[in-house]
Formats: C-alpha cells, structure tokens, sequence
C-alpha cells in the first residue's frame, strides 16, 4: 500500500504526536482530518506558547513602561521579525498583522484600492479565486468606479494566462490580485511568470498566498510581487491573526484603513498624523497572543523545513491521486502540472454532501461544497465537490481510509 | 465492526434513498401559480418550488427542480406529497412542526399527516444537514408568501 | 490596613488562585499588576476553553459536514447567545464579531456612517474619549463630509451636559458616540440622560463600553442606546475579539464593511448578496478560539456576578482613594460622583514615566502616558498622568503596596 | 531587601537626576540657525531643540525645550552639552554610538568624548524608556538636516 514513501527523515509518527487533537476519536471512529485547507490543527508548541504567555507575560503592548509591557511588546513584535524572515521581506516594517487573509485583502482595497487608485483603473482578479480575492474588489468597483476584469482558466484548472495577456494588453490594469494556489484545485499559479507580465503592463500584483505558505517556501522578493497574503490558522497558527506583506513604498503610500489607538503619531480634534508603518494599519489592541501563537506555528514549519514538508506532501498528493483513482465513478477534478496537496472530486451518482457526511460516520473529516469559491463551480458545471486536503501530518494510512471510506460510501449509495 | 449502513441508518433510512434518487414530484409543473427559489449559501444547494392552487385555499399541484444532496431532493419530494390537498394554513403549521422535528429529534407535536417526514428526524444528529431538509420548506413558503426566493440560514 | 472591607462572600484569594500570572515575580518582587484598564489578565478557566478548543474540538466553522467543524461552529456560535445574555441583547443577531472595539467603532463609522448617514450631519463625541473613539470620525469626517463636535468636559471630568445638550440642539446630529465609562477618570457617564437627550433631538448614540462593562452589568435594551461596543481582552477574554452590538433593523440596514467569505448569500462575478445579519458583518474565518476564550471569560465574570464584582471595586477605589491622599503631592486626575476602578494621578517633582518606572522597579505596573485620550490631556494641560487600575483581582494590599511603592518614588525622586 | 535607590541606581544615576531636575541647557536660545520638534507618540514625550551654528561646521549654541522626564530632559541637557564645539558630522556619529549604547547598555565605540553620556546606558534595561533618552537626539539631528520635526520610533 505504501508504494509512495514519506521523504526520508520524515517522522510523521512523532509529528502526528505533536497535535493533541489527532488522537481525539469521533463518532466512535479514530478521526481522520482531511480538512486542513479550510483550517490547519495546531501543534502542542503553538498551544504552549499561547498558554505560556497568558500564564507568565501577558500586558497590553506599545503603551506599558512596565516588565510585563515590554516582555509582551518584545514577543509580539518579535514575531514580526518572524514573519519577515518566513517571506524574506527585506524589511520588518513592511509586515501588517490583520485577522486573516480576508481583512488582509480588503486592507489593501480600501487602502490601496480607494487612496491610490483611480476610478476607470482595472482589477484582474481570476476565475479561480476565494470569495475573499472577489468580493473585496467588486465592493471596490461598485464604490470607487474600478472596473473588476475575470482571467480564464482553463479545463485542466490551470490559470489561462494567454488569457491573462489578453487582459493586460490595454495597459489599464493597475492590480492583479490572484491566488498563488488553488483551495479547490491545489493548483499552483506560475507567479513569476504572471509578475513579469504584469509589471511590463504596470500592473502590480497582490497573491493570496492563504493555501501556498502553507505548503512552499515563499520569497517575495524573488516573486517581486507587490503584496502577499496569509492567514495564521491554516498555517499551524491560532485564529484571529493574519498577515498583509507589501512593499515599503506602497505602504507608507497608502492612507489608513482604521482609525484609533496606536495607529496614531498625535491626535488633536482637528487633526491626527499617522504613525509610521506599519503601526498606520494596525489600529487598536492587536491580537497578541494569536500573534505568539504564530510565531510559534512558524518555528515549527520551519523546524521541520519547507523541503520536507513539500516532499511529503507531494508523496502524499502522488498516493491520493493513484488511490482515488481506484475508486468506481470517482472524478478528480482539476489536473494541474503543478499541484499541491488539495484535492477536489465528484462521486457518480452521490452528492458531495452525502459523501461528506457518510465519511464522517467514518471519522473522516472532507469539506463538500461550494469552498467559497461559487463562481468557480459555476464555470465547472457543478454546484460542489468533495474536496480533502493534506497537512504536514497526514498520514498515507488516512489517505487509505478516505479511499476505503469511499467505497464503502459507494457501496451504500450507488 | 458496524457497517455504514448500521451506522448511518437514522439518517439515511430507504424511503430517504429511495425518494433521494427517484423522486416522485421533481420538475416544474406545466402550469403554476406561485413559485420560489431556496439557496443554501453554505453549501450550494438549490431548490425551486412550483405551487398550483386547488378549491378553498389548498395546495392543487406541488413539484420542485432541485440540485441538492439526497436529503435536501427526498425532503423536497416527500414535501410536495404531503403539502397537495392541504390547506395553505395547515402547511405553515406543517412547516413548523417539521421544522422543530428536523433541529431536535422530537416530534410531540406529531400527527398522522407527518408520518412521512418521519424518516427525516435523524438530520436532527447532523445539525449541519438540518438545512438540507428545511431548504424545500422555506422555499415552499416563500412561494406562498409571494417573496420568489429565500435562502437557508 | 484594610478599614474597607471586601464585599461579604467575595474571596479575594480564592479568585487571585484563578489568574495564573498573579503569582509571577516581576524584578524579583511579588507582582503587583494595576493595568488591568490596558488590558486584563486571564484567568484559569479562558486559558482551559482555548486550550480545550485547540486540543479536542477546532475546525473551521459555518463550512463544514463533519463533526468537528459542526461542534465548534456550535462553540463559536454559543457565544454569540451569552454575548446577547450580558447586554441583554433582543436578539442573539444584534452581536457581531470584530477583533476589539477600535475594529467596531470603525466598521460603524465605514457602514454606518458612509451608508446610511449623509454629509452635512453631525457626530457629537466628547473630549475624553480614547483615540479609538476619535480618529474614526475624523477619517469619516475628512472623507465623507460629516462635521465632528466635541462635548466638554468639567473640572471635575465629567461630561458636561449642558454642552452636550447645547450641541444637539440645532438637530444636525445623527450620531453621538461617546464612552460609558472614561479610561482616564473612571467617570461613569449618565448615558441614560445623555441617550434620553440625544433620541429627543433625533440622534442615534453609540458607547463605547471598552470599559464600563468589565465593572458594571450593562443592559442595551434598558439603556436604550442603539450601537454598544467592547473589547475581549479587558473582559478577561483573549486579544482578537470584540463585540458590536446594534438593533436589529440598523445592522439590516447597514452596507457592509469587509467582503468575503461567510458573509455572502451568492456571488457571481457581476454582483454578490449578502448574508443575514450579523453573518453580512463577518468576512472570512473568524476569531474562533477567542470567541471561545470570551465566552468563559463572560462565563467567568458572570459567576462572581457584577453586583459582588462592583461591591469588590468600589471598596477597592475608595481604598486607594483615601491612601493616595496620604501620599504628599499627589493629585488624583478626576472626581466624578459616580466613578470606577480607574484612578489617574499626578506626582508633584516626578513625571509619570518615572513614577512608571520606579514603581516597576518595585514590581508594580501601572500606566503612565496620555492614555491613547491626547486632546484629553491637552483639555487639561498635563502630558501625561500616571493610572493605576483595578480589576477583579486587584487586592486591597496591592493598593497599599502601590502607596507604600509612591512614597518611596518621592524619598526617592522629589 | 534592596532600598529603591539600590535597585535603580543604574538608571537613575546622580547625574541624570542632576540634570533631570536642573538642567543646563533649557530654554530657547535668543537667537538660532536651526530647529527641530520631537515628539514620542507613545508616551507624550515632547522637546524642541535650537541650534546656533559656529564656525568650521560646528555646533556654535545648542538649548532646548522639553516636557517629559527625567531620563529625557537629562538625555537633552548632557547632549547640548557635549554638541557645542563639535564638528556637526561628529555629532552624527556621536549618535550612532549613543543609540547604540543606549539599546545595548555596552559601548565598544565610546572614547573621551562619550563619557558625559555614559550614565545613560542604564536604560537598556528598561526597552521602553530607551526612547526617552534618544528623543533629544532625534531632533537634533532633524533640526541639522533641516526637517523640523520628528518622532521617535
Ligand atoms: C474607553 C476605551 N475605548 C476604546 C479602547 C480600545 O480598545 P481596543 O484597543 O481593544 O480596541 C480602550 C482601551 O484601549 C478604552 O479604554
Ligand atoms: C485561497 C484562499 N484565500 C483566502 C482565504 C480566506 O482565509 P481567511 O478566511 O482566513 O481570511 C482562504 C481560506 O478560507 C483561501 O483558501
């Protein structure tokens, strides 16, 4: 069964033993977690972290001149750094904490989008996205007179970038802003090449790196991409917390998205001057322990080493695909070359949301739906899938009880 | 070892299966006088109800066009059974009972006339299905409320 | 020592013996924290919700077949319930989710403000309100055409009524948002007179409760107000979560702020709906473990119950109140009738950073700066005070060691 | 048990209090080629320096104006201080090593010249009040390059 080898080195034995809740059972059966797409578990080190500084050195930070302020200013700003480090920003003020991808992207349209944009200016965004990278600039485009243009993508679910030139090629596209992987396909978009095309034209660009910080190592310098997006709960790290990268520049650019403390330089009631960047975006109590906790889901990404985790979760992938391919009426949907561990597929004859829900009886956690991504499903036809997805501590043995999962749904269904 | 069958019998009893697959009342009538959508934007399922008047203010004719799970297509049909040759306001009540049925399991409330829905009770274990089940209904009495589409919440 | 005695049945000990931290050293003495205004201290049972949550029982919520995703979509949702149970909320709808009040005050300023009211009209603040209740208005203000006017304050630092009621008399305000309780003083507003006044001129009022609600029981329907924010973190929640609470029919009237996912009801590329309130006001995956957290913090508080917890305070601020008056040169900053556990200071020959620093060197933390309330200070020509602040832990021997800690500061210092 | 004076002794050095309480230097000069305002968003923190240019590039008069405290209004006075008669790129280098010391509380790079300001290097232990003592500087510096006004960071 285990023709596909985890990567050597790779003790997902001890790993799996880092996340409590993997030994949980549910409805009786062992759970098997297939859903980390939507929202990674989280190790004992990021819960310990989280606990360790509510225990020991929790205080309000930026504002305290006391030993617990400054401990937990130290600690949150650290994981700034830590950030930086992870993306290669080659500054630490060009890192903005948000609550997730989400208020991430609309940050930069409301910032960005209504401070620096000009009404008739265009947004290439794709076929492909979250309803995070669609709704956020069709609010844009309906306040702010820009005007939202959709790139294809094509049968196999790959960005259709001769289409993308076809969109690019009237110089009025002032941002594109696209995934840099697929939550439904796992598709990973060629960026280098979707970066060079677009600044030739003067576009900058913005990835919804949401899926692929989770999966490759990032580096936007190399990308040369002008903003990046991730959220910390599918990345081992609590909710609550998120990351807007941008460059130096477009950030002290851009004018505020909210207003109140810490955010400010001085405030008078005729007239408040911003802090400087990135504090300008950061208004109010930040999250600070979800900010702890991701610092401590990124030590243990790191720790175990983007190469690693790639190479098993590509094994991983390789194993899903050929066992699925196994099963009777089962169609993967989406055939990238370059593809990640996320895996979409329709069940002849069972919808996906019976599928979902019989593999829970089995203890096996699969998202069925839309994926917040309906336009997709639109231009595919459907109106969902069943979709798994991997972590760094999925097994090739929970991969084999999703297939045999599987047929026993089929069996019962069909 | 239990089967799948064995455990998810409550929920997917065989009239469900059986009306899920061939439903009895699927497609829209040839002639109607109201008519709904019902999304559920969680998931994706969509239903459209059609409704026919009879005499002294019954449901005459009932179908639906629905892309949905097995439960949200059988309850759509087993709906459209019970609701034809009912009273408009005994379907409101109808709708209520079921409704309370679907969320908790329970059915004090229960007459003959439910004996149908009965089936659809096990939703009540899998709070995110319980949707699936009401979708037809809300759409159902949107369409006789005259408001053309709503959408489970 | 203690001529004040606690309120009968409230343990002091056994309640510290909850908050993990309080047994920490600071500097090698016993640590004495009075910044719980800043932000509060977890206890115990905030800590095991989240870790529980994390450990046993996390998935993305609202999207989910499976278990786990349903039981937390329950947890998460739970909240929401005793939110609406602690304002006593009409309507479990009426509480949304934000990442702290600055994050509410603002998504009430964008949707609110630029949807619903119109350039010409007025937003009555008042002079003590912290930055969070300041800058939204003014970027509202700069953007959208609205005129901001600012109540006075009285000597005594409280707000003045006459002023208030001179500045809603040509009707021109639509909306008066304006602290429950002042982070400075302590001053308790009379928001029943000040709501009853401003509904009579055709008004709307927000508070902004960041405060009171830690100290007193707050009851929206009772008040009568129609936007009530708060801040987790003070509650002795976690950081990432807030609260705001509207009536019903004004959030349904309400644009939304952010876009994304869970807060649609369909999207397509030409034009998206929005989900029922309070989901249309929550893009993207939200703070789920701190809901979490909050709940059992709300939880938490609700069992010592506020009547014990105010009791506790209000012997606590009258403690300190007579003991900081033994101490030479110090002037207690506001003298309101009704006042919490919020006591700001002046010592004469010392500035408040060193007062700060030198009662940190004792292992005591308070505050020392202008409280994110600068044109409050300006109003009362001081650059900063120093702000001991109490919460439910705080012990009547923590405020003698805070007097006992200011003398030495003059020994030393004056 | 260690008396207060013992446990801060570091920090607040006989000389800072010195000049914390009588400081030298305050005041606007009457008259001045260059001028700054600093401020610290944090803390309230406030100081305005004047600069009266001497000859070859030096610092002729230096005076300032501040609200704060005691580290902040000694930082200022020992700085205005030890400018006057110093080469303006001198200066600018002197601030590097006090920044430098005050974050670290070591100094490798510290001659002669540094030794009015080495009581400073007590606040490295308090990362907050490290702004404190470099606020003065800032300003000096903006006012050399002209700019009028700055924060500290
Ligand atoms: C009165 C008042 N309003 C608003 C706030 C802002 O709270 P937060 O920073 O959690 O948004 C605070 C506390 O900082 C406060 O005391
Ligand atoms: C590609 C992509 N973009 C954006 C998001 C939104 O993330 P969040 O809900 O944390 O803001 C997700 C996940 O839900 C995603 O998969």
């Amino acid at each position: 069964m285990n023709d596909a080898f985890p990567a050597p080195g790779f003790d997902i034995a001890r790993i799996r033993a880092d996340f409590p809740i993997l030994s949980q059972t549910v409805r009786g059966k062992p759970l098997v977690f297939l859903d980390s797409a939507a929202s990674a578990q989280k190790p004992r080190v990021v819960i310990d972290a989280m606990v360790n500084c509510m225990e020991t050195q929790y205080a309000n930070v930026h504002r305290g001149l006391h030993w617990m302020s400054e401990r937990t200013t130290d600690a949150y700003e650290s994981t700034r750094d830590v950030v930086a480090a992870l993306l290669n920003a080659n500054d630490r003020t060009e890192i903005v904490f948000t609550r997730n991808s989400t208020e991430a992207i609309n940050l930069v349209a409301h910032s960005y989008g209504r401070g620096i944009m000009k009404p008739g200016e265009v947004v290439l965004i794709s076929e492909m996205e979250h309803h995070a990278n669609i709704v956020p600039w069709q609010m844009l485009r309906d306040s702010h007179g820009i005007e939202m243009r959709v790139a294809a993508v094509t049968e196999t679910g790959e960005l259709d970038m001769e289409d993308v030139a076809a969109k690019l090629s009237d110089n009025k596209v002032g941002l594109v802003a696209i995934t840099h992987m697929s939550n439904v396909f796992g598709t990973y978009v060629p960026v280098e090449r979707l970066i060079r095309l677009a600044h030739e034209h003067g576009a900058k660009v913005l990835l919804d790196g949401s899926q692929a910080v989770v999966h490759r190592r990032v580096d936007v310098q190399a990308l040369g991409c002008d903003f990046y997006v991730f959220t910390g709960h599918k990345l081992y790290g609590p909710t609550g917390i998120g990351v807007l990268w941008a460059r130096h520049e477009l950030l002290e650019a851009m004018p505020p998205f909210m207003g109140g403390g810490d955010m400010i330089d001085s405030v008078t009631f005729e007239r408040s001057t911003w802090a400087h960047v990135p504090h300008k975006f950061e208004a109010g109590t930040p999250a600070i322990i979800e900010a702890i906790g991701l610092k401590a889901a990124i030590g243990y990404v790191q720790e175990i080493g983007y190469e690693a985790l790639s190479a098993h979760e590509a094994a991983l992938t390789d194993h899903a695909l050929s066992q699925l391919a196994t099963v009777e009426g089962l169609r993967v949907i989406g055939q990238a070359q370059d593809r990640g561990g996320v895996v979409s597929f329709t069940l002849k004859g069972a919808h996906a949301h019976d599928v979902a829900t019989l593999l829970d009886r089995q203890g096996i956690a699969i998202r069925a739906g839309h994926h917040c991504a309906e336009p997709l499903m639109r231009r595919l036809g459907l109106d969902s899938t069943a979709r798994a997805s991997f972590g760094v501590y999925t097994s090739h043995e929970e991969i084999d009880a999703l297939t045999t999962g599987l047929n026993r749904v089929r069996e019962f269904f069909v | 070892m239990t089967t799948l069958a064995e455990d998810v019998g409550d929920l997917y009893q065989a009239v469900i299966l059986d009306h899920g697959r061939k439903p009895r009342h699927a497609g829209r009538l040839a002639s109607f006088d109201t008519s709904a959508k019902g999304d559920n934007p969680m998931c994706g399922d969509r239903v459209e109800v059609f409704v026919k008047y009879g005499a002294d203010d019954t449901i005459g004719e009932a179908g639906f066009e629905a892309r949905g799970c097995a439960i949200s297509i059988a309850s759509a049909d087993l709906m459209a059974e019970v609701v034809v040759g009912r009273k408009i306001t005994d379907t409101r009540a109808m709708f209520e009972t079921f409704r309370q049925m679907a969320r908790t399991g329970e059915c004090p409330a229960c007459d003959d006339a439910m004996d149908r829905l009965r089936p659809l009770a096990g939703v009540h274990d899998y709070p995110s299905r319980v949707k699936c089940a009401t979708l037809p209904w809300h759409a159902l009495l949107a369409a006789l409320d005259g408001e053309g589409r709503t959408s489970s919440e």
